[in-house]
């Protein structure tokens, strides 16, 4: 099968990597909890990629189901915390 | 094919590492959500436009992964922002809020 | 190739760390909503760790379970419950 | 009709889904679809269902596809120059625009591609009243907003929609 060049594939994991770091970081310092949720969401975005560049390396095609799985799943979370802000749930 | 397909994982995952810096340099929580919403959703549909150039057999499933993105990313946003406005989070500077104002004036319910 | 799929390749180390990090984090935060949303990202890199290991099908448990349930019957908890720890 | 409808479109889902054309797939899908129709489907289909079938809706579609990849670009460009800039020159506020759409439907697309919008997000909707975060406010008076930030998509939802 085509495989990508090694700088190409260490560019982009490097650029994921650093991309989660920061979300993880803005999780861990966010003043509000409003700001942990932001650093979340965008993680879960970030991570679908990743779970995708995963399958693309291996040459899996069920690994995209993973992905698909896990961002439906992810945004049950996030709007189950808005609920509970505006004192739904 | 091959090529488009490197360089829209190029500019997927730069957008991705942009947004993510957004998240990180941004002064409150409403512009946090921008650079997060819009940066992951771009960087995303690049990345796995990307993917379905070199993979051509696997274009049903990425289409369905992006359309889905596409989707519920603005969706989960805009829930939270009104969540967090509805907590009292202020915005950064002295910057214009006429969503307060509706609400002092009982136009919107609190 | 093959010792980047091992279980004591370096990305699992740090996914393992990061795991680790965050599970401390979920320990000490006093606000009981914030640990839960870190204990949501907990599972997010468990399920990462998974699919590197070439195991989809507890990946796609992991993430149901984490992300989705765990998430949501934490909050109904914290909302029968008290917020704040003391 | 309606049932029809909607059991096509979640069987085009299931067919997307799924990605392959097995005998067993199809039947199962077909089933699937039906069932599931027979409890959703006036939601999925809404009220008129002959919408679906006109082609100037769907050319209006493709248009607005093509118009809404444009602003993402557009937007996505400048959240970079604003992240990458020493001073990070923004200017942030809460503004009020109207609109003329009507249906729930077109306005929950229009706040969507709103949020997607350079410098733009959607905090609430309240009646034909959008409240929008916006990064970089250039006037605060309600005619100003619309025209910066509606009426671009509004042209194009008005024929999709109503």
């Amino acid at each position: 099968m085509n495989s990508l060049p090694l700088w190409l594939e260490i560019t982009v994991g490097v650029f994921i990597g650093l991309a989660t770091l920061m979300a993880v970081w803005r999780i861990i310092r966010g003043p509000t909890l409003s700001d942990r949720v932001v650093g979340l969401d965008a993680a879960t975005t970030i991570t679908m990629v990743l779970l995708v560049m995963i399958g693309f390396f291996s040459n899996r095609y069920i690994y995209l189901d993973v992905s698909l799985v896990y961002g439906v799943l992810a945004f049950l979370g996030v709007v189950a915390i808005a609920r509970y802000f505006e004192g739904g749930v | 094919m091959k090529i488009v397909g490197e360089i829209f994982l190029i500019i997927g995952s730069l957008f991705l590492f942009l947004s993510a810096l957004g998240l990180l340099r941004m002064p409150d929580v409403y512009n946090r959500m921008q650079a997060g919403t819009k940066g992951t959703t771009f960087g995303a549909f690049f990345s796995i436009l990307g993917v379905m150039a070199m993979r051509p057999e696997w274009f049903l499933k990425g289409l369905s992964i992006i359309i889905f993105i596409l989707l519920t990313n603005p969706l989960s946003s805009h829930a939270l922002l009104r969540a967090t406005h509805r907590l009292g989070v202020p915005l950064a500077k002295k910057a214009i809020d006429a969503y307060a104002e509706d609400k002092e004036k009982g136009i919107v319910e609190k | 190739m093959n010792f980047l799929q091992s279980p004591l390749s370096p990305v699992v180390t740090l996914l393992s760390i990061l795991a680790m990090g965050l599970a401390l984090l979920a320990i000490y935060l006093k606000d009981l909503l914030a640990a839960s949303v870190a204990a949501g990202f907990i599972s997010l890199v468990a399920s990462i760790i998974f699919l590197y290991l070439q195991a989809p099908d507890v990946a796609m448990t992991e993430a149901a379970i984490g992300a989705g349930i765990t998430t949501v019957v934490f909050i109904i908890a914290v909302r029968k419950t008290e917020r704040y720890e003391k | 009709m309606r049932l029809l409808l909607s059991t096509l479109v979640l069987f085009l889902l299931w067919m997307m889904f799924v990605a392959s054309l097995d005998p067993q797939e199809i039947v199962t899908g077909l089933f699937v679809a039906f069932f599931t129709s027979l409890i959703t489907g006036s939601v999925i289909a809404g009220k008129e269902p002959l919408k679906w079938l006109s082609p100037k809706r769907w050319f209006y579609f493709f248009l607005f596809a093509l118009y809404f990849i444009k602003e993402l670009t557009l937007a996505n460009l400048d959240v970079a120059y604003r992240v990458i800039h020493p001073r990070l020159p923004i200017n942030p506020g809460i503004v009020r625009v109207k609109t003329k759409l009507k249906t729930p439907i077109a306005k929950l697309v229009l706040a969507n591609s709103i949020t997607m919008t350079p410098g733009t997000i959607t905090v609430d909707v309240h009646g034909d009243t959008l409240y929008i975060h916006w990064i970089d406010v250039k006037g605060k008076d309600v005619e100003t907003a619309t025209k910066n930030i509606v009426e671009g998509f509004e042209k194009y939802l008005e024929v999709i929609f109503e």
